[in-house]
């Protein structure tokens, strides 16, 4: 077993010192827009596509000069400036594993600003759309650079501002308000386990950062309670963040954003930090038979399967892909699960599945484009011949994504289905079972969508979309071509990551495999999926609307009854509390107050009575008063 | 000795006090009042007899002269009171209450 | 013997003094004068801070004068960090919120004409708010306890009157609440005051002086409770908290946040000066309770706020729960918690500032504090809702905006702190934690309701932000981001402080800083 | 029985206030014998005004000479000590601004005999001019009240006690408006004031069968050596008690009160209020400390109970009045009762004791200046029908007269006890002065007076919300459509208030002036 090496406090100022511009760009692009405001109108998409453009290039600049250090050199800390003093900096760290990530957001998040100028061309608020993108990349960026977890979670909120105001773009749509509120509130419950695990971090090393843990770590390996507990709750901020169950429910509903966004935020990047978060903590997921370390992996089978079988029922194509990204996720989760031999695949395929599902969502724009935002795919059909560079793109990521030979998926999935089967026999066939699925559900959105014939609505006369919107799909697919295969043949990955997550001792070093069972399997089973789907949807009518289906579709379309459970688990309950706890407040303890004071009034109301006005009763006082003086001098006088 | 006085004394001002309580007219009340300082008197004089000084005679002196100050001043104003009210209860006045 | 504080008072008093003067009919100048004043106080303030020396001595810009030698009370002034930068907090708010309510007094219409409030005195709204800025900023300042007990009390006649006389219409219940309440835990602190004095036997009230002058155990829990009472209430806490929602709902927007945003800090101020250092093993022992106190003004305001259908009554609440963090940190007794609960007073002032005057200028258009009567203003409004939105988020403490250094501080200072060896305070701070996902609710709720959906009829007439209501918020705005990035020069005045306090309380507990940490 | 009668000795000069105005008095009365109606009132003023103000210059002149006698004068029936003359000062100044405000047509029936709604009443107002007599018998009450508090024997005291009552039960009745009202409370002041002084001089007559003697020289050294368990002294020292009690209006003898001071002609109010309070309380002191001092561990723990009954009594009944003048009287019971703290504040310690009554003596000077201010404005809020007694017609003052709302704001505030305010400093000093009486005496009696205060505290805080009532009535509520018309004041009656706003501002702001007044007159502490 290979440990992580040392973190070194960078000196020298180059492009790491400067990798700071990084964030600085895309942040400087989100305030000019909104403090200038409609006067960047003309303008602001432009400037938000430079800034993050911009960005990329200081992220390839960052990458080149950290690939040029000797690969224990290869972990920098820039520190920035004092954030609490004597608790907390600000600052960077540079390695393998945040300059990959760097590197897929910038990148692909370069390529969704471009495809949102044509996208978003017709919006008046297109301007406002940009500087959110921007304040996103900058949110994100920061969460994977920082080099504490305080910076982290700055970035890990600042992330889902961006995600609950893009979901809530357009938020005139009641449903996308309510969806965006949903999206920030299930995360909360995220952050809240990230919150108190850093609350354990800190009272069990005296530290926030990653470079101090690691040594503290490396003087004493952590064991016991404490790091069992600071797992739990660090996947609990994880499943927030990465809609793993069982904080899944945001994420379909989150599709009421506007599309690039979905690719951007709820596909390629932010979804994925949840995975970021379980590699970079690995420290405290070790050793990987380690409960938290196996309920990691347990949380990703089952949210594989379950987004997968979400993915078979839905005939919103948004829908369903964000069932696939739930699932697709789970896959990582489930490699991350593993321990440093995972960790290169789950890597591997966030960031190849970062390109093919972002390729995807975005042909599924395109397609919407040209259908005039219709998006159940009951009314599309036989879309292939009227927009070919879509159709071509789209058939590239779903072929990555099932896993067809040599394609990007093919290799990353595989990875780590076959790492799974090693170390987790029975997860490892449940994620095979799970390939096979995928094979189904994917198919059948390709078929309803480009195959068949037109199911369309009258007014509607596809057209392929304009260059600005195509190019970013082409270049996407190209990387889901081939991303895959550089990254895992030979091990590219594992040796470029294992300076900051450490790597599988050489006994179990991993090799790519073509045959093994588990990989012929997982073939074998996506054939016959796909073959299923050819038989019900592409070949066979597909009805307009969706027959009622079996309970299992019901429970499937129904997000497999999540909403209702957390409707009658916290949703009324809380209401009902929240009722209780007002009229508490009003009758109980402001009652009390005043209750006390309408007492003291009573009092006042009945004792003046007393006050009768006949000038005997008052001298009956008097003499009352005087025997009751007398008396009391005589009692006390004689105690 | 002195203790027979003190009683009579002592019996006179609970008769004053009494009849201050339960008389209606206020003539009689003012009387009653009257009558308590009068056992006041009595108790002064017995008492300086047996404490063998003057102090308790000459006292009964000043109150006499105040008790007939007071009688001017209350007649007056029971006067006046019975002039606008035709009457000289005391519980006829009771505007003022509560 | 430094004039500037003396000065720093002195000004708004003359400024009232002039405003109140002024012939009638001259409503425009008089704003105009007390702004001016306002700014000049605010000018003053700035410099005191930049001469405030954060290695010097605790207590500086001191000045003493006798005052009634025959009670041994002295004019004793001078600020330590946690005084400071809470004036600094009063003379930052005060111009805004005059600005902000330009025209509370002068009758405002709501968008369809209809006369919302009549016209009342706008010298005497005015002249009142000098008057109140000079008694915080003495109630800060003051380092004899009888001065500070005067202005404590004294503060609650102009607060008094511009609630009762420029409110809304339940106003003068709200008024005679807030000023009952407080005075009745002003005159049991009388009392203990008093006590203090005599116990103390040195014949003067300056704290320095009576730091650590009461040793017997029971004198020191009877007066800690006389003093913690009036500061629970001031602050307030659960249970005795009923009286803020009343107030700040019926109070002009502007007299709001100076009451939630800077009166009330005066209650946890004090717990931290007073009941700490003062009475320090009864503070110690009477802490779990308190933290408890704490914990269910956290979770018990934010609940309830979710259930608010009145948007200032909803904020109230918020800022109970917030009140709940400042006491649990001031009682966990850790130099991170105590620092982050001297942090989050500042910051709270700013964040529900801003939260309350974004909602202010909302109900001044529609003359409705009830949500229910709104809806997709953000379509009408953008930048309205785009304020509202950011002093929302701030509310929630977003990280990124000021109140979150505050509130993440005050947690994990309090799990941290060892000043209990019990594992109460830890449960205490994760329980707390769950108000993170509560306040995205209450706010995020309020943000759907009113900001969001399809526009409301109502609604449609509705004119965004106009200057002077942008120049209000924006440096609210500013100073929640700005010091959500860089806390630092507020901490580094406060730390100090609450170093010297830990030493005074003799709770031995390390700030997490000397073991490692950063680099 | 020593044949050689001895003449007295007079300290003339010592005495001279109190002779001055008793001789200004029977000047007076001689007036209204001889001069023609019309004259009567243009020498009556300068009169009365000039004889209190020469009575002040004189008690000043001693205090400035130094003269302060050190033994009883007058063969021991007066002693003129350190607290008599501030309490001299304080009265006299009360009377004199009491005059002023007597001076303003209208309070006063034209003729006290006519009936009302006669037909001879009208001719009297239409003859005008009112009652002259008001100011010899002012004078003689305020003659009395000089002599109450400072005698020196109990004989003394009650006489200065009917000198001073006779008078007010006349002048209660003189009222020109609402004169039913006027003479009701009249009666009812006179019958219970005579029947409470039975009770005193049957007290009186007790004591002396206890001591042989009514000095309070005498007793003190009698009680030195007696038994403290006689019957008698017991039975003595109650009824003295109840009549002290009675005048302060301390609880269970607080019923004449409201009813005499509501009926009252206001300026009258406001004398009784303020000068019979400062007198009575002086007086009781003087018994209690001074007579009565070596008993105190008999009488305090009754006192204790008195007072706290009186606080709270007076401030629960005053939330639900409706009458100004009626709840301005409940709240000057509750004051007494806090004047009773401090009345229990002693402890056989020069120092504590001479600081417990400095407490008091400025909580006197504070509270009747306030008070008298605040009937000041009480005589300009009218009606057709005479003054707006109700408070519903103080509604909205605040918006139809701002600023004499704000002056009877301001007051009420200091009966409140607000900082910055005199209020505020009284009540500090009583309740410092009994919480370090408390921590003087050690646990067991500690224990009480904390306990006392605390029991005050509560009061005050009941207290404080009908002052705010009245404060909301007049700012917060809507003006009613006919509400009172305010009076244009006379030159008189603006001075009364600008002289008591003053001070309690000035008091609020620098007590220490007045506290060193108060100090210096209470080091001597009283003639034993």
């Amino acid at each position: 077993m290979e440990s992580p090496a040392e973190i070194v406090q960078h000196t020298a100022g180059g492009m790491i010192g400067a990798s700071w511009l990084m964030i600085a760009f895309p942040l400087l692009g989100a305030a000019i827009l909104l403090i200038l405001g409609r006067m960047t109108n003309r303008w602001g998409h432009l400037l938000g596509v430079a800034m993050s453009l911009a960005s990329f290039v200081v992220a390839v600049l960052t990458f080149l000069e950290l690939i040029g250090l000797p690969a224990d050199q290869r972990r920098q800390a820039v520190r920035l400036y004092e954030f609490i003093p004597g608790m907390v900096d600000m600052g960077l760290l540079i390695d393998p594993l945040s300059i990959s990530f760097a590197l897929l957001i910038t990148g692909v998040g370069s390529l969704i600003h471009i495809y949102s100028i044509g996208y978003m061309a017709h919006d008046p608020e297109r301007r406002r759309f940009f500087s959110y993108l921007n304040l996103f990349v900058a949110a994100m960026l920061l969460l994977v650079l920082a080099h504490n977890y305080v910076g982290l979670f700055i970035g890990w909120e600042g992330v889902g501002l961006a995600s609950y105001l893009l979901i809530g773009f357009w938020q005139f749509k009641p449903s996308a308000a309510v969806a965006a509120k949903k999206a920030f509130i299930v995360n909360r419950v995220g952050d809240f386990g990230l919150l108190v695990g850093m609350f354990i971090i800190l009272a069990t090393f005296h530290t926030l950062t990653f470079s101090d843990l690691g040594a503290q770590i490396a003087k004493s390996p952590p064991s016991g309670g404490a790091i069992t507990a600071i797992g739990l709750l660090l996947l609990l901020g994880a499943c927030g963040k990465s809609a793993q169950l069982p904080l899944q429910s945001w994420l379909l509903d989150a599709m009421e954003g506007p599309t690039p966004v979905s690719a951007l935020i709820h596909a390629a990047t932010m979804v994925t930090a949840g995975v970021y978060l379980v590699v970079r903590s690995g420290a405290f997921f070790f050793p990987p038979d380690s409960a938290q370390a196996l309920a990691v992996s347990i949380v990703g089978a089952a949210t594989l399967l379950a987004g997968a079988i979400i993915g078979c029922a839905k005939d919103d194509i948004k829908k369903g892909l964000a069932g696939s990204t739930m699932s697709q996720i789970g896959y990582m989760m489930l490699g991350a699960g593993l321990g440093p031999v995972g960790y290169a695949f789950a890597i591997g395929h966030l960031i190849t599945h970062g390109f093919f599902k972002a390729d995807m969502f975005l042909g599924a724009g395109s397609v919407m484009h040209a259908m005039n935002d219709e998006v159940d795919m009951r009314k599309y059909g036989g879309l292939r011949k009227f927009m070919p560079l879509t159709f071509v793109t789209f058939f590239v990521g779903y072929l990555a994504i099932i896993g067809f030979p040599l394609l990007s998926g093919y290799f990353t999935k595989d990875g780590i289905i076959e790492t799974a089967v090693h170390h987790q026999p029975i997860l490892g066939w449940l994620a095979v079972l799970g390939a096979g699925i995928t094979g189904f559900y994917m198919s059948r959105m390709v078929f309803m969508t480009f195959f068949g014939e037109k199911r369309w609505e009258k007014d509607a006369h596809p057209h392929e979309s304009p260059a600005v919107m195509t190019w970013p799909l082409i270049l996407l697919s190209i990387g889901a071509v081939f991303l895959g295969g550089y990254l895992i043949l030979s091990n590219r990955l594992m040796d470029f990551l294992a300076p900051a997550v450490g790597a599988p001792p050489l006994s179990e070093r991993p090799e790519f495999d073509p045959f093994s069972t588990a990989g012929l399997a997982t073939l074998a089973l996506v054939a016959v999926g796909a073959g299923f789907a050819w038989v019900r949807y592409g070949r066979a009518e597909v009805p307009a609307v969706a027959p009622r289906g079996s309970f299992l579709t019901t429970f499937a379309r129904r997000d497999l009854f999540g909403d209702a459970l957390n409707e009658s688990l916290f949703m009324r309950p809380g209401q009902w509390l929240t009722r209780f706890a007002v009229y508490f407040d009003n009758r109980g303890v402001d009652g009390l107050v005043n209750g006390l004071a309408a007492g003291i009034g009573g009092t006042s109301g009945r004792l003046r009575r007393i006050q009768t006005g006949f000038a005997r009763t008052y001298a009956l006082s008097i003499l009352f008063g005087a025997a009751l003086l007398a008396g009391a001098l005589l009692l006390v006088g004689n105690i | 000795m002195t203790t027979h006085y003190l009683v009579l004394s002592g019996l006179l001002f609970a008769i004053g006090a009494m009849g201050v309580l339960i008389r209606r007219n206020a003539i009689v009340v003012f009387m009653c009042v009257e009558l308590m300082l009068n056992a006041c008197n009595l108790a002064f004089v017995a008492f300086a007899r047996q404490n063998g000084n003057l102090e308790g005679q000459i006292i009964a002196f000043f109150v006499m002269v105040v008790a007939a100050a007071e009688v001017v001043v209350g007649l007056a104003i029971i006067v006046t009171i019975f002039r606008t009210r035709r009457s000289a209860s005391v519980d006829d006045a009771n505007l003022l209450k509560y | 013997m430094s004039p500037w504080l003396p000065i720093l008072m002195a000004v708004p008093v003359l400024g009232a003094i002039v405003v109140a003067l002024l012939p009638k009919g001259s409503d425009k100048l008089a704003k105009q004068v007390t702004l001016l004043v306002s700014l000049v106080v605010l000018v003053l303030t700035l410099v005191v801070a930049v001469q405030f020396k954060t290695g010097g001595p605790r207590f500086q810009f001191q000045a003493v004068y006798d005052w009634i030698p025959s009670f041994g009370v002295k004019f004793g002034v001078g600020v330590d960090g946690i005084a400071l930068v809470l004036i600094a907090l009063s003379a930052v708010l005060v111009p805004i919120v005059i600005l902000a309510s330009w025209h509370d007094a002068d009758g405002t219409q709501s968008a369809d004409g209809t006369l919302i409030t009549p016209k009342r005195s706008v010298k005497t709204y005015f002249s009142l708010l000098l008057v109140l800025e000079a008694m915080m900023i003495g109630v800060f300042a003051a380092t004899d306890i009888f001065l500070f007990y005067v202005f404590f009390e004294a503060m609650l006649i102009p607060m008094y009157f511009m609630i009762g006389s420029y409110g809304g219409a339940q106003r003068s219940y709200a008024a005679v609440k807030f000023l009952l309440y407080s005075l009745f835990g002003g005159l049991l602190m009388l009392v203990a005051v008093i006590a203090l004095y005599v116990v103390a036997g040195k014949n003067t009230f300056m704290f320095p002086e009576l730091v650590g002058a009461i040793q017997d155990p029971a004198t020191q829990k009877w007066l800690f409770a006389g003093f913690f009472i009036a500061f629970a209430i001031k602050a307030p806490l659960w249970p005795v908290h009923t009286w803020l929602p009343d107030a700040a709902a019926q109070a002009p927007a502007g007299a709001a946040v100076l009451l939630v945003g800077v009166l009330d800090k005066v209650g946890t101020f004090g717990m931290l000066r007073f009941c700490l250092e003062l009475f320090p093993d009864a503070a110690k022992a009477f802490t779990m309770p308190i933290v408890v106190l704490a914990v269910i003004s956290i979770i018990y305001g934010a609940i309830v706020a979710i259930g608010q259908t009145d948007m200032k009554r909803l904020i109230a609440y918020t800022s109970i729960s917030h009140f709940g963090f400042i006491v649990m940190g001031v009682f966990a007794m850790s130099q991170v918690s105590q620092s982050g609960a001297a942090l989050y007073m500042v910051n709270h002032g700013f964040a529900t500032g801003a939260l309350f005057l974004a909602a202010g200028f909302l109900i001044a258009r529609r003359g409705s504090p009830h949500i229910a009567d709104y809806g997709g203003v953000q379509k009408v409004t953008p930048l309205l809702a785009g304020f509202f939105l950011i002093a929302g988020l701030a509310g929630l403490s977003l990280p990124g905006l000021s109140s979150f250094v505050s509130e993440f501080m005050v947690m994990i200072g309090t799990y941290t702190s060892t000043a209990f060896g019990s594992g109460a305070l830890a449960v205490a701070a994760i329980v707390s934690a769950l108000a993170v996902i509560l306040a995205a609710v209450y706010i995020l709720w309020m943000v759907q309701r009113t900001m969001n959906g399809p526009t409301a009829e109502s609604v449609k007439a509705f004119k965004d932000l106009n200057v002077r209501e942008i120049v209000v918020l924006a440096p609210l705005v500013a100073l929640i981001i700005g010091f959500g990035f860089f806390p630092k020069p507020l901490l580094d005045v406060i730390n100090p402080t609450v170093t010297q306090t830990l030493v005074n309380v003799k709770v031995d507990n390390p700030a997490i800083a000397e073991k490692g940490a950063g680099q | 029985m020593n044949d050689a009668v001895v003449a007295p000795t007079i300290e003339y000069g010592t005495l001279a206030p109190m002779l001055l105005v008793f001789g200004a008095a029977v000047v007076g009365v001689l007036v209204e014998a001889f001069a023609p109606r019309y004259l009567r009132k243009s020498i009556h003023v300068p009169l009365t005004l000039l004889s209190l103000a020469g009575a002040f210059a004189l008690v000043i002149l001693q205090v400035v000479k130094g003269a302060v006698p050190t033994a009883p004068v007058a063969m021991g029936a007066v002693a003129v000590d350190g607290p008599s003359l501030f309490i001299w000062g304080v009265i006299l100044v009360l009377s004199f601004v009491c005059v002023l405000m007597i001076n303003d047509e209208g309070h006063f029936v034209a003729s006290a005999a006519a009936v009302p709604g006669s037909a001879d009443e009208e001719e009297a107002e239409a003859a005008g001019g009112s009652h002259t007599e008001v100011y010899p018998l002012v004078l003689f009450a305020v003659g009395g009240m000089l002599l109450f508090p400072a005698s020196h024997d109990l004989l003394t005291m009650f006489v200065g006690l009917e000198v001073m009552s006779l008078p007010l039960y006349l002048l209660c009745g003189l009222a020109r408006r609402r004169r039913l009202l006027s003479q009701e409370a009249s009666m009812k002041y006179f019958l219970l004031g005579a029947f409470s002084s039975a009770f005193f001089l049957y007290g009186t007559a007790m004591i002396y069968g206890y001591a042989g003697t009514v000095s309070f020289t005498g007793i003190n050294k009698a009680l030195a050596t007696g038994s403290l368990l006689d019957p008698i002294l017991l039975l003595g020292l109650s009824l003295l008690g109840v009549g002290l009690l009675f005048k302060i209006g301390a609880a269970p003898f607080q019923a004449w009160k409201p009813d005499v001071y509501q009926g009252a002609p206001t300026p009258i109010t406001a004398l009784m209020a303020s000068g019979t309070l400062v007198a009575a309380v002086g007086a009781l002191l003087r018994v209690f400390w001074v007579a009565l001092g070596n008993m105190d561990w008999d009488w305090r723990p009754v006192m204790w109970a008195v007072a706290a009954l009186t606080m709270v009594v007076g401030a629960i009944l005053a939330i639900t009045q409706t009458d100004i003048k009626r709840m301005l009287a409940y709240s000057s019971i509750a004051h007494a009762g806090f004047l009773l703290i401090g009345v229990m504040a002693t402890f056989d310690k020069t120092a504590q004791n001479s600081k417990s009554l400095s407490a008091i003596l400025f909580y006197l000077l504070v509270y009747s200046l306030a008070t008298v201010g605040a009937f000041a404005v009480v005589t300009m809020v009218r009606d057709p029908g005479g003054e707006a007694g109700h408070l519903s017609r103080w509604a909205g003052l605040g918006k139809r007269a701002p600023i004499l709302a704000g002056i009877f704001a301001f007051f009420l505030l200091a009966f409140a006890g607000i900082p910055l305010t005199s209020g505020f400093f009284g009540k500090y000093a009583v309740f410092a002065a009994a919480l370090a009486s408390g921590s003087e005496a050690g646990d067991s009696l500690g224990g009480w007076m904390t306990g006392l205060v605390v029991v005050g505290v509560i009061a005050s805080a009941i207290a404080a919300f009908f002052y705010v009532r009245v404060i909301v009535l007049m700012f917060f509520s809507e003006p009613a459509a006919d509400g009172p018309s305010i009076a244009v004041p006379s030159t008189g009656t603006v001075a009364v208030i600008a002289i008591s706003l003053l001070v309690t501002v000035g008091v609020g702001l620098f007590p220490q002036p007045m506290l060193d007044l108060a100090n210096q007159a209470a080091s001597g502490l009283f003639i034993r």
